[in-house]
């Protein structure tokens, strides 16, 4: 069973409480209604799924009940970090530095 | 039947008892309940209408100082949603209303029941079906956190380092209960 | 190839067993080959099998990053049915089953597929419409299937608590007679055996890290941990790895990658004589010729290539069994052990060309891939020989996800009012 | 007398305290404290069990959790049997009873030991090579005849009657393993200030200090100062201290889970006491003291009753106070033997010969021999034993060959040397590394915040080892923040090294192809399988194991994992770590279903949710049925009707008079907020602007794919509240649903939700009086026509307490539907009832719910439709608002599969004899005469008979249906052929008159 980090409790808790919800920087065409059918296929079944570094959604469901993004390393499944929904990407510095962190 | 004349309620967990020599698994008193959702600048407003004050910390909760708010508690479920509950059964909807700022209250008395956990047992009869740290410095009295019991949702309040108030939707009731009861049986303290 | 026989086995026991010959060899890959496989697994090759075997195609290598049979064809709970509601699947997966009959003959070894029924659960109303509503589609594809009541259900399989106090008691199920399992090692061994006796090359611990494609975008072989190795048509069957392979080649899959487990207990003298699967209690078991039950789990919620999964898994697919089978709370855990499956949106697998010529893929098994093997394999070997899929393959194309013609057997199933 | 190999003075049972118990029938006396091995073995019983495959006859190899062979059945009673127990973790208790598993007809004597003289023909793999002619003979002959061999001990056949329990706990330090080296180190860490959970798998704390009685720390002797470190921990009110509880699963971020078993030992244990108790364990930091495990020596019969593992006998004896033999024999290739020999030979027991594989012992060895009077032969092996049901004697030859010479024994100890218990540090997903010069695998790259001590770190010395204990235990505590400094100092002194010995055959093991030297105890997987499996090609360890089972029986190849891969690396003339090594996967020990589902069983298994109305219900002899975790009330039968009359008296009363239902379970979310209705607007294919508080209106919620997720029906309170119903099955996720778009997707928009599902218990009363029927009851509200019409939703009160009432129809007939505050759920439908049946209406449930619906052609989301099915398939394309710009699913609609022409529509169907009721879930076909397989158009998804339109009736999605009314279509059943007629979906009242009452 995980242990993540709830940007919004600000606390590590028991994966029970949280419900994965896919992919994370999956942006919902704003005039969806005019893309192509390729394009509505790399929007809602196209995956990166990547081995090792994804970016992910969560939802502290039986928590505080908000969703939130994680990077997580899916071959050891450690959380690099977690932050709040609607923040950007973080980037490769952002990342080091956190892993960094997180290995000491 | 007059139509003035209000029929009678129903609890949940009427007439159940639980537990053993180390913990007493009892339900709850009635009370009434709101779900509270607000965007900040709402906080102060309805905290005052409420004569508690909306905690902003995660997981923890208030008690009213005021007289005539008390029995009254606000418990931090989210970075914008409270659980205000008032154990003499006040109309907690109406005091909110006309309060400034864009918020949600709504009226949840009958949607969630309580079981009241306590003695020596509490923790250890909870933390069977809780995988939250229940320790003191984890989670004091006051600590408030919508979490697991087994297979149920709860929110789980610390009254007292030995009691505490599991907060649970009516129709989940009767099986946090008996989950209570069976944990209750012989607790590892 | 030496066969296989009791007379075979009686003669090596005089002998001391000392004159068997390698089931496979360990060569050095070759420069070039007609066809590589990704992908030692019973799918892969059983692909390279059928390719030799009925298409003339014996320059071959399958690459293998570990050792081979050690994905997934290794790591199931062997389950065989092909009593699937769409025509499409009912297609591919009785495809599979017709071969599954005769396949030790076939392969001269003996994949002890064993017809000991699959029986499906109902619990509930909505349980009942939709088993029944498979039972008459697949009576009407020529799959079978057929309806039980409690107690023919519990005369089947007498384990079976079909008690009305149980939390959700049987209301009935749905049992294919023949399915049932098979031995996952021997399907491997037995494919690697015959597809080596037809000349193809298994290359075992060789992980590929790198597709190479030509100026026009045609695959032109793969780049190996030993080295380069070429060929016009390479077919990813690397179950659980599939996105990353195809990333290799520049082609973004509708798949993610999940931790399925799975368990057996130790080996009790049988107890229970069939498969056994309920959708609503969540859990499917049977017991092994050793005497094991083997008992699968869900897969964990997030994706993963850790191929372990959490313990909270295991509880709740054993509280499901110790629910349907009360006398089974004391049986002990022996073994548990995780896979990596992909899955796909529609949770159907997907057996096509790509968009980059020479390329073919056969991924998305999800958790039930192994019933499929040589059906799947077989029409595989048909769409790389031709350049042009099968028939019974046709519908599991790419394409799909964009047109929205998907094959989705979970969705019929779902969840009720 | 508790057996007459007990040695007066030996070991540390207390011999007055006796109980008695009773293996395969007879009765045995032991000593409290003993195991069923020890007690079985100090009555001189040797003979426990059958082998797997051969059925050779076997005694105890071990004393611990490694034990392959004394595996037994023990019984409380028939619904608490217990098979496979090691009877070497087996604690006895007065009147237990053990009985021997895998023979028949008696244990002494057993037919299936025929299998060992056809062993030959059984190599590894044999049955991938055969039993394949005539294919028919596989399952009804061959394969009959093999399962039927299989399996060791018998499974229970009745439910189990014991509980079990579970708890999750945190702390700062896990210590695993309570041998000397984790009881320092939980010690250190506990003096330094952090939260120490420790936990080992015996009764007692001191792991290897039961036997090794060389040991001195603090100058006291080692188990007594394990007693009273364990004590002095318990003690404190940062540590807890378990025992008889194994760390069985190591699980990423530091999640250990342990088996505690709390009454296994108990002769009459409370029955508040559970069985055995999960702890989940979330630690900061786990420190592996895990020791290591002695293997055997791999020569011809190297199984029979009597040769065991010299700590096996050294246990015995020094723990236990039981002489394993009267004339012992020593094969050994380490100094670790000797060191049993010796303390036999101190308490009187003959040993006839240390056999040293070795030229050279260990310092100190021979001379201790030579003062003690045993006989030592280096360079020499033990090449074959003799006796049927015990060793009688073993054949001693030198190295290679030569001067063979048969020695009586009546027991054999043999020692192989060590291997490191790295089980849980590879469950961490550590990774492994070889160490050449000693030739272990021991821990190299860890992957948690872990360590490994001691024994199973490959530390040899005593002191080191301890020092190595506290220094972890320090590093733990600072890690985590302690503060304090243990300032803990342990001497030790004594004890054996852990490392030297053989991995592999011996002499003695072949190469003759004939010898059956074992490896795999259990699985009866020789030396000669290993190599015939290299020899077929298996090249990797993983191979090798499942050819020839090596390491896969219940003991899960705790003895002989190290020596497989030996064997196999030495047929390959590789190095071990080139031949690979088996992962280690949880459990470490094998663990009952029961202790991991612990609470969830019986009425835990799943909650079960009832409305406020269910006791009512109940009362009325309501039939229930299942509905995701509800039991809903499905009919209500009276006396001598069944289900079918109760139905159609149900249905005929709500459209003839009226019906009383319980709608609680459907899902309920208020969505409150200025931003309300513009979420709503991208929730549902509907508009949501116009809709004036107090109305209501039908909604349809598609995913981004376009296919239907939930319907309900969606009333406007006040501007910016709104009363969602949802499913009864969908209410969960229709709200994360919606969460997700407004929190990820939407989140500028200024609305919340919030479910009432349960704040609301609703009564439907349905039919031509059910305003007559509520109107007395209303205040506040007027129920004309005119004030409120169908598709109104008002707040006013009813029996006194606040209501939300709507005025909606899932029947066709007029009819409210009462939100009543949960509590009063009951006393609210009570007074309608009270008014209801003297109208003579009735209390319905869902099945006449599904009929009136059906009868009225709406569908139910799951049933009518399933997750292929758009709005338009489902002939919903009025509810689609055709002028937004967007909503969830607007695009996905627009799919190229999703307008095709052949899509399969929903349709009504009517059988041409009236009478015949078609089944759920029958296919429709345009020609019935097709062969198999045929082209099938679609299927029926409702149908019912229909009291009130005295017919059958049926909806079916049919691919293209809407263009095919009034055609003719078949559904083929098995015996015969069925022939519908396509009609519109409205079976009865087609106008829709009399929702308006």
């Amino acid at each position: 069973m995980l242990l993540i980090h709830c940007p919004y409790c600000d606390e590590e808790r028991p994966e029970l409480e949280f419900r994965h919800a896919g992919e994370a920087h999956i942006e919902r065409p704003t005039d969806i209604k005019s893309i192509s059918d390729e394009e509505f296929m790399k929007f809602f079944f196209l995956r990166d799924n990547p081995k090792g570094v994804a970016y992910e959604r969560w939802r502290h469901m039986h928590g505080c009940g908000r969703f939130f993004n994680a990077v997580r390393d899916t071959v050891s499944d450690k959380f690099v970090m977690t932050y709040e929904a609607g923040k950007p990407r973080p980037d490769g510095d952002e990342l080091r530095a956190k892993s960094k962190e997180t290995n000491q | 039947m007059a139509k003035s004349e209000a029929v009678q309620p129903h609890y949940p967990l009427e007439g159940r008892l639980g537990g053993s020599a180390f913990v007493s698994v009892s339900p709850g008193e009635p009370a009434s309940r709101l779900a509270l959702r607000a965007r900040p600048e709402a906080l102060a407003s309805l905290s005052k209408a409420l004569g508690v004050k909306l905690p902003e910390k995660p997981k923890t909760s208030t008690r009213a100082t005021a007289v005539k708010a008390k029995g009254r508690r606000a418990a931090w479920i989210g970075p914008d949603e409270w659980l205000v509950i008032d154990e003499n059964g006040a109309d907690l909807l109406a005091a909110c209303d006309g309060v400034d700022g864009v918020f949600s209250a709504v009226d949840v008395s009958n949607r969630n029941t309580a079981i009241i956990v306590s003695g020596a047992g509490a923790e250890a009869t909870i933390s069977a079906g809780c995988p939250q740290n229940l320790s003191m410095d984890v989670f004091p009295v006051g600590a408030c956190s919508r979490t697991l019991l087994g297979k149920t949702e709860i929110i789980l309040l610390r009254e007292a380092e030995d009691v505490f108030r599991v907060e649970v939707w009516r129709s989940f009731s009767a099986y946090a209960f008996a989950f209570l009861a069976d944990s209750g049986r012989s607790p590892m303290m | 190839m030496r066969r296989y026989s009791i007379f075979a086995v009686a003669r090596e026991t005089m002998r001391g067993h000392k004159g068997w010959p390698k089931q496979w060899t360990s060569p050095e890959p070759k420069k070039q080959y007609d066809v590589i496989i990704i992908g030692a697994g019973g799918h892969g090759l059983g692909t390279a099998f059928y390719l030799a075997k009925e298409h003339g195609i014996t320059n071959i290598a399958v690459v293998e990053k570990g050792w081979l049979g050690g994905g997934n064809t290794g790591r199931n709970t062997t389950i065989i049915r092909s009593n699937y509601l769409y025509d499409e699947s009912a297609g591919l997966y009785n495809h599979a089953m017709k071969m599954w009959d005769g396949l030790s003959q076939d392969l001269n070894y003996n994949v002890m597929y064993s017809a000991r029924g699959v029986m499906m659960l109902a619990h509930n109303v909505h349980d009942v419409q939709g088993a029944k509503r498979h039972i008459h589609a697949n009576r009407l594809n020529g799959v079978q299937n057929e309806w039980l009541t409690p107690e023919q259900a519990k005369e089947y399989c007498p384990p079976l608590n079909i008690s009305q106090t149980a939390r959700y008691p049987v209301m009935g199920a749905a049992l294919q007679r023949c399915g049932g399992n098979a031995r996952h090692d021997a399907v491997a061994w037995g494919y690697a055996r015959a597809a080596t006796d037809r000349g193809v090359d298994i290359i075992q611990n060789c992980a590929v890290t790198g597709i190479k494609r030509s100026a026009n975008g045609a695959v032109e072989g793969v780049e190996t941990t030993r080295g380069f190795i070429g060929a016009k048509k390479v077919g990813v069957v690397a179950a659980g790895h599939s996105s990353v392979l195809m990333e290799m080649a520049g082609v973004n899959m509708p798949l993610e990658s999940y931790p399925l487990q799975a368990l057996v207990s130790e080996p009790v003298k049988p107890i229970f004589p069939c498969v056994v699967m309920s959708n609503t209690v969540h859990a499917y078991i049977s017991q092994s010729d050793k005497g094991e039950l083997v008992i699968g789990a869900g897969t964990d919620q997030y994706t993963s290539y850790s191929q372990a999964g959490g313990l909270h898994i295991l509880t709740h697919t054993l509280d499901a069994i110790c629910e349907m089978f009360p006398i089974f709370s004391r049986m002990k855990m022996l073994r548990s052990w995780g896979g990596t499956v992909d899955v796909t949106p529609d949770r159907s697998p997907i057996l096509a060309k790509t968009p980059v010529p020479g390329l073919y893929v056969n991924c998305g098994w999800g958790t039930g891939g192994f019933k499929a093997t040589p059906g799947s394999a077989h029409v595989f070997a048909h769409t790389i020989a031709n350049d042009a899929p099968h028939a019974i393959n046709a519908p599991f194309n790419l394409d799909r996800f964009r047109t929205g013609r998907l094959i989705d057997e979970a969705a019929a199933a779902a969840v009720a009012h | 007398m508790s057996g007459a190999n007990r040695i007066a003075g030996a070991g540390r049972l207390t011999p007055a305290k006796t109980v008695r118990f009773t293996f395969d029938g007879e009765i045995y006396t032991a000593l409290e404290g003993d195991t069923l091995a020890s007690a079985l073995v100090a009555n001189g019983v040797h003979l426990m069990g059958r082998s797997f495959k051969y059925h050779r006859a076997r005694g105890v190899l071990g004393a611990g959790a490694e034990e392959p062979n004394a595996l037994m059945g023990i019984e409380r009673d028939r619904a608490r049997r217990q098979p496979n127990v090691r009877a070497t973790v087996q604690e006895v208790f007065e009147g237990m009873k053990a009985t021997s598993q895998n023979r028949w007809p008696s244990l002494a004597f057993d037919i299936g030991a025929v299998n060992n003289l056809m062993s030959p023909f059984f190599a590894a793999g044999f049955y991938y090579k055969t039993f394949m002619w005539p294919k028919a003979a596989w399952q009804k002959l061959y394969e009959p005849i093999i399962r039927g061999a299989a399996g060791l001990g018998v499974s229970p056949d009745e439910a189990d009657t014991d509980h079990y329990a579970s708890r999750y706990v945190h702390c700062d330090v896990l210590v695993i393993g309570g041998g000397v080296c984790g009881l320092s180190a939980a010690l250190a860490a506990a003096k330094s200030g952090a939260s120490v959970v420790i936990c080992d798998e015996q009764a007692q704390m001191g792991g290897a200090l039961a036997y090794e009685n060389g040991v001195t720390l603090y100058d006291e002797a080692g188990f007594d100062w394990a007693g009273k470190t364990a004590a002095e921990l318990a003690g404190m009110d940062n540590v807890r201290v378990l025992t008889r509880t194994t760390a069985f699963g190591y699980y990423v971020q530091n999640f250990v889970a342990l088996s505690e078993r709390v009454t296994d030992h108990l002769a009459e244990p409370d029955a508040d006491l559970p069985r055995e108790r999960l702890w989940q364990v979330r630690a900061k930091r786990v420190i592996i003291a895990t020791g290591a495990i002695e293997r055997h020596m791999v020569f011809a019969n190297n199984d029979r009753p009597g040769i065991m593992l010299s700590s096996a006998a050294r246990t015995f004896l020094n723990h236990y106070g039981v002489a394993v033999g009267t004339k012992v024999g020593v094969y050994t290739a380490n100094d670790s033997a000797y060191e049993t020999a010796f303390d036999l030979k101190r308490v009187g027991v003959s040993v006839e010969a240390i056999v040293d594989c070795r030229d050279n012992p260990g310092e100190g060895k021979l001379s201790t021999a030579a003062d003690l009077g045993i006989t030592v032969k280096t360079g020499h092996s033990v090449t074959n034993t003799k006796g049927a049901r015990r060793i009688t004697a073993m054949v001693v030859e030198r190295n290679g060959g030569g001067g063979a010479k048969t020695i009586a024994v009546d027991a054999l100890i043999m020692s192989a040397g060590w291997t490191p218990s790295v089980h849980m540090f590879s469950q961490s997903r550590g990774k492994v590394a070889w160490d050449a010069d000693t030739q272990r695998f021991l821990p190299g790259d860890y992957a948690q915040d872990c360590v490994s001590i001691g024994a199973c770190n490959g530390t040899e010395d005593l002191q080191a080892s301890v020092d190595e204990a506290i220094a972890a235990g320090e590093f733990a505590a600072k890690a985590v923040g302690g503060k304090r400094a243990a300032n803990l100092k342990i001497a030790a002194s004594g004890g054996g090294g852990w490392s030297g010995g053989v991995a592999g055959s011996a002499d003695g093991a072949g190469p003759d192809t004939t010898v059956k030297a074992f490896v795999d105890f259990q699985n009866d997987v020789t030396a000669k399988d290993i190599r015939l499996a290299v020899r077929e090609g298996m090249h990797s360890i993983e191979h090798v194991k499942r050819f020839t089972t090596n390491g896969m029986a219940s003991d899960q190849g705790k003895t002989s994992n190290i020596h497989g891969l030996a064997i196999a690396a030495d047929a390959l003339s590789r190095e071990m770590p080139a031949v690979g090594l088996t992962t280690f996967r949880p459990p470490y020990t094998p663990v009952t279903f029961g202790s991991i589902v612990n609470h969830g069983r019986g009425q835990l298994f799943d909650p079960t949710r009832k409305t406020p109305m269910h006791g009512w219900a109940e009362e009325h002899g309501a039939v229930f049925e299942d509905v995701s975790q509800w039991k809903r009330a499905w009919y209500f039968p009276r006396i001598g009707e069944d289900m079918h009359a109760a139905v159609n008296r149900e249905c005929k009363t709500v459209r003839e008079a009226a019906g009383v239902f319980d709608a609680s379970t459907l899902g309920k979310i208020e969505v409150v907020g200025p931003d309300a209705a513009a979420f709503l607007d991208l929730m549902y294919t509907n508009g949501w602007g116009k809709l004036k508080p107090g109305r209501c209106k039908y909604g349809i919620m598609l995913r981004e794919d376009g296919f239907i997720y939930d319907d309900g029906v969606v009333a406007r309170i006040a501007e910016d509240r709104f009363h969602v119903t949802t499913t009864t099955g969908g209410a969960p996720r229709v709200l994360h649903h919606m969460e997700d778009y407004l929190q990820t997707e939407f989140p500028h928009l200024d609305v919340w939700l919030t479910s009432t599902s349960e704040q609301w218990a609703v009564i439907a009363v349905q039919g031509p009086k059910a305003r007559e029927i509520i109107e007395p009851l209303v205040e506040d509200i007027d129920l004309s026509n005119e004030a409120m019409p169908h598709m109104s939703a008002l707040e006013g009160k009813i029996c006194g307490v606040p209501t939300r009432l709507f005025r909606v129809s899932f029947t066709g007939e007029a009819g409210y539907e009462v939100n009543v505050p949960a509590d009063f759920g009951r006393a609210v439908w009570e007074a309608i009832w009270e008014r209801a049946e003297p109208l003579g209406a009735c209390a319905y449930g869902t099945e006449t719910m599904h009929v009136l619906r059906a009868e009225k052609g709406f569908i139910i989301v799951g049933q009518d439709t399933d997750g292929t099915v758009t709005p338009q398939d489902a002939g919903l394309s009025w509810a689609i608002a055709k002028s937004k710009p967007d909503y969830v699913g607007i695009r996905g609609l627009m799919r190229p599969d999703l307008v095709a022409d052949d899509r399969k529509q929903l349709v009504g169907l009517k059988t041409k004899d009236a009478n015949t009721v078609l089944e759920e879930g029958a296919q429709v076909v345009a020609d019935p005469n097709q062969p198999i397989p045929m082209k099938m158009l679609g299927h029926v998804t409702s149908s019912y008979w229909s009291e009130n339109c005295g017919r059958s009736i049926a909806m079916a999605l049919v691919a293209g249906g809407r263009a095919k009314m009034g055609e003719t279509l078949y559904v083929p059943m098995p015996d015969r052929t069925i022939e519908v007629e396509v009609t519109g979906t409205v079976f009865f009242d087609e106008k829709g008159e009399r929702v308006n009452g």
